[in-house]
């Protein structure tokens, strides 16, 4: 594992990069968008968990499933949603991804393999190994990656999926991001092993893999590592990624039931995006091409914001269309 | 046409399926090797294989989400859950995201899949395994809810809810497994939405579904036979979509409404659609608008006390007896 | 008497019942430490310690499968599912287990319990967390079902349901978690199963429930201010038991009903109520039974179109008019 | 362990054989009598499977609670619940345990602390945690005991049950019946580890416990160490008994996917009566006194039979009572 992380590609560098950048810079604005009332409805900030969308978005195949949480502005946009629609959508706009009608917790782009983000806790377990089942059966070395926290890993649909995905050796990747609470309850108060998913992993067969979510070098390789065994059609894959969340749990959240030094180390010493920042000049990338990065970043976000801003309201008609596949919501003749 | 019972008539419909179409699949417990706890679905694994024809832990969370993370994405799942009972240990995934995903999505997905599942009482199995739940599934946004009463109509209609692009839930009725009928052969669809009129009356219009069917047919030869009374049968056969046309044109025209449902009664399916008729055709109605259900208690096992609660030929020709007096 | 918000009435609620009873708990997700993510319970663990206040893991079926074992057991739990959508992941041990677990012991347990949960719309999350779903619960025979209005009822009610031998769904409405009111000091109990009349009037009878309550109030104003038709309104609050008494009285004297329902329409309480109304009123009606509810889909997420979807009081005051005329 | 069960008294000894005995008498009636059409409805048998509810039944304390499956006419009987009730309640008669109203999969008697027959797999694993919640907020230490089947380990509840009592230390023990067979599809078929469950303790920070279910003694000795450990607030533990059940799954099933001779290995060399009967007799107890035990049980049996054969169905008017805890079943004023 060592020796992949030493041998990226300073390409490959660069895009995590910036893709952990569009992901933080994004969020922000989201945050300044709220703080505005311009987002209206809650909205769950990944603010400090981005290397872990970021990694795997970047190792991932283009026509590769992602399955994610509320929590899934960033798991979204690193599959290359538009960040316009991604800001449309928590503000409620026509130009959201799905016109205002999903909200921020249900981010959704099929063309972009973004299969959805899911809302009540434990469900999208299985529906990714559906996905994963789905790829197998029409053999195309599709792969299915499945977000989601600490606290996910104690509810029923986690069990079933994973024994399921095993059982039938589905090419799915199910990544616990362990963000070390999951609403405002530490996740060691409600769980009986340490570490929530990877001293799981046994119990399904699996390796236990528990990795730094914070170093997106390591989430890469990670990624590509699981990526390929499930292409190879050798099964499934369990892996807990150590992270921490910036902010609250949600918009009405301050976040106050956390450590003071907990929340300053996390945030000082462990940051990803200004933590890799660092490495990547220290491995002799000249800091112009950084800068330019963050430029091109900061320009996005305002252009989207823009965008977003400027986008009407959804006509209200359409909350009456799309229950069925005919367009319609009726359910009489 | 070929005389089926109708638990051979789900195989049947299920094979059609699978033979005509490559993405069509099946997953369950215990329905490949075994072929089913109630025989439904013999033969199917050896036609099929085991890549199409797969047997599951039990697991109705992981089951049922497969089916729906499969349907997302290019195949057309049947899923079975062994007693319509155990909905409930699912149901997360039905009413919320099954049914659900498609609106929420600005219909970015589609969601072409069925559940299929046992259903009702008559098998003194006591009261988790007996209950009619048609109605939970009718209370939620997104679902199709089809039940049929006839072999023929298990076939056809299967058939159309597997071609249907949009979730179905579909009911079989434990109690009609082993009931026999004529059964097309060869490509049969039934499309969902069309309730069946089984008997033309003037009197009174009566609406049963699935194992009350029949009940509602002997009752209506009852009444007519033995008191001079006319019913209309109508098997509505399908909750979701539903077709209040033909039921309306009944209503009118009898100015009598009976609904006869195997389901405990509070917030039945005939609920909904007494209130349809006491909000549309309310000028057209000669009398009240009467119920027949299960009274609202979990089911007995013994089978005295079963066949006591639920609603009989007997009590049907009562109710209405007591409407058109 | 105090000024309580209908969410500081929760709190007060359970307090009374923590102090009243030793063996009345109080579990669920974030609803010690944290004082529940609606604020509702805040101030509950350090009043009554972590033995009698418990946070739980994200595990609904484990919490609500502990509180059935307590209650079985000599306890008399209150356990939170924090949106009622999520009633759903543990629907089985509701509806399979703690409905039917007496009836099928022949009367041997008793099932002393309060689940409580935050039901509807309003607040922009969504379709899986917005729905109201008190109607999943009334189809269930061996449940009862409560839903307040007001911070009054809020107290009393849960006051009640916690004294009550039976299982209890008690629906707290998210969209009027900010609203005030007086609430009695001391022990306040209002007994399940009594609707209450908030307005008298001649000429229709409006039924609504939890939040469609104050939206009824002002319909029912606006009917009388600018059109001349006098109103009763009904805040069933208990939908099992269902005080038929109360309401019949009324519809008999007006001779048209009116349901306002936030639930989406199929199977909603109001398509019971209408269906008893004209099966054992019939007679006494003037004119069609009306239900107003939000539409049969799964709701939008953007403020505007959840607004426009919901029952409105312009939305109310058409449908009565359109009775009316 | 091994030294406990050497030192068994032989009253244990003789209290454990009776119980076995009683269950696999009772069963082979239950057998009979629905050959002869006398059982309605459904009816699962745990012949073959006697010692693990009696190992457990022997072992438990009086007011200690039992949750059991469909399964459990052995685990209903061994707690002193009289054979006639649970006859005459498979046979649907007044004299049943429920007077008819729960059927043979909800066989229940509170005064034994038999807590329920559960139907819906996975259920009654957290009501069990529930009941041992309520023993340790009491502070009566009693114990819940929860018996299940193999398959059962692969549902969301399970998993849930396990997390939740182990994070509050509960007083309940879980004790999974590997009988290799879910319904009719073999349990490795649909797991993905070897041992559905003691391969899965660890995952709740659990010590891994794997006996042998059809030796008695094995079971009681287990039985008392769990007991003990939960009676003295040191939390769960989950046990892994391996047994086999002799006939189909229930009433409807002749067992034809199982291979003849691995049906015929269990029934003939590993029957744990007959077995149990040897080893009593290698140990010195005198036949006389197992064959007194053998007779009591016939006519215990016989009594039994005649009485819930005699006894009429009830009357159809309780069908409508005991909804609620007032008696009736109205849901309106
Ligand atoms: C079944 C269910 N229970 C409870 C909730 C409420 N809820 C939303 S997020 C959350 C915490 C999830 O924690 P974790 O899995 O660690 O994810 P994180 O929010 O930390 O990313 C809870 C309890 C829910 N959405 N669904
Ligand atoms: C949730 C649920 N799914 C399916 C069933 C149907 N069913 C009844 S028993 C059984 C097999 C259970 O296997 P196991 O747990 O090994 O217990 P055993 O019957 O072998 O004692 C199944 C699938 C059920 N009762 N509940
Ligand atoms: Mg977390
Ligand atoms: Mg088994």
């Amino acid at each position: 594992m060592n020796d992949k992380i030493q041998n990226l590609k300073q390409d490959t560098r660069l895009k995590l990069y910036r893709s952990m950048l569009e992901c933080r810079q994004m969020e922000q604005r989201a945050y300044d968008l709220f703080m505005q009332n311009l987002v209206k409805g809650t909205s769950h900030l990944g603010l400090g968990q981005e290397a872990i969308a970021a990694g795997f978005g970047v190792a991932m195949r283009a026509d590769d499933y992602t399955f994610c949480t509320y929590r899934g502005h960033n798991h979204t946009l690193v599959r290359g949603v538009s960040m316009t629609g991604i800001l449309g959508e928590l503000m409620g706009r026509d130009c959201g991804l799905m016109r205002g009608k999903g909200g921020s917790m249900h981010l959704t782009s099929v063309e972009h393999g973004v299969m959805g983000s899911y809302a009540i806790i434990g469900a999208h377990l299985p529906i990714a190994a559906g996905a994963a089942w789905s790829a197998q059966y029409r053999g195309t070395e599709q792969v299915a990656v499945c977000f989601f926290g600490d606290g996910t890993t104690n509810i029923g649909a986690f069990h079933e999926a994973l024994n399921f995905s095993v059982v039938w050796s589905l090419p799915v990747v199910f990544v616990c991001e362990n963000n070390l609470y999951m609403e405002y309850t530490p996740i060691g108060d409600v769980t009986a092993v340490a570490n929530p998913a990877a001293d799981r992993a046994a119990a399904y067969g699996l390796e236990s893999i528990l990795i730094d979510g914070n170093d997106v070098d390591v989430v890469y390789a990670t990624a590509c590592k699981a990526l390929e065994r499930a292409r190879k059609g050798e099964g499934p894959s369990l892996i807990e990624a150590l992270t921490y969340r910036h902010h609250g749990h949600s918009r009405a959240d301050p976040g106050k039931y956390r450590p003071d030094e907990e929340v300053a180390m996390w945030k000082e010493q462990r940051d990803p995006i200004s933590n890799y920042r660092a490495r990547l000049l220290e491995l002799g990338i000249a800091e112009a091409d950084l800068v330019a990065i963050e430029t091109e970043t900061d320009e996005l976000v305002d252009r989207a914001t823009e965008e977003a801003s400027n986008s009407p309201p959804p006509p209200v008609e359409i909350a009456m269309t799309d229950v069925w596949a005919d367009g319609s919501s009726s359910w009489r003749n | 046409m070929a005389q089926l019972s109708y638990r051979e008539a789900v195989a049947a419909g299920i094979a059609q399926e699978l033979r005509r179409d490559s993405n069509v699949v099946f997953i369950g417990e215990d329905i490949a090797s075994a072929g089913g706890v109630f025989k439904a679905t013999v033969g199917l694994l050896e036609e099929f294989g085991p890549k199409r024809v797969r047997d599951c832990p039990i697991s109705e969370q992981a089951i049922i989400g497969a089916a729906m993370g499969a349907a997302m994405t290019g195949l057309r799942p049947i899923a079975e859950i062994m007693f319509s009972d155990f909905l409930a240990v699912c149901w997360d995934i039905i009413a919320n995201q099954i049914a659900k995903t498609r609106y929420m999505t600005n219909g970015q997905f589609s969601m072409p899949l069925v559940i299929r599942t046992a259903n009702g009482a008559g098998s003194r199995f006591g009261a988790q395994h007996s209950q009619s739940v048609e109605n939970w599934a009718m209370a939620i946004p997104g679902l199709k809810v089809v039940a049929p009463s006839t072999p023929a109509d298990v076939k056809g209609l299967l058939a159309a809810a597997v071609r249907d692009p949009d979730p179905v839930l579909f009911f079989e009725q434990k109690s009609l497994y082993g009931t026999k009928g004529e059964v097309p052969e060869g490509d049969h669809v039934v499309p969902l939405g069309k309730a069946k009129v089984l008997r033309q009356g003037d009197d009174v219009t009566i609406v049963a579904l699935a194992a009350m069917v029949p009940r509602a047919v002997k009752a209506a030869e009852t009444l007519h036979s033995e008191h001079g009374i006319s019913a209309t049968v109508i098997d509505v056969r399908s909750l979701v979509p539903l077709d209040t046309t033909t039921i309306f044109e009944s209503v009118s025209a009898t100015g009598r409404l009976v609904t006869v449902e195997e389901n405990p009664r509070l917030c039945g399916w005939g609920a909904e659609l007494s209130s349809l008729v006491a909000e549309e055709l309310f000028w057209d109605l000669e009398g009240p608008i009467v119920r027949v259900t299960t009274p609202h208690i979990p089911l007995p096992a013994a089978d005295s006390m079963e066949d006591a609660v639920l609603p009989s030929v007997e009590r049907i020709v009562d109710s209405v007896r007591r409407l058109a007096d």
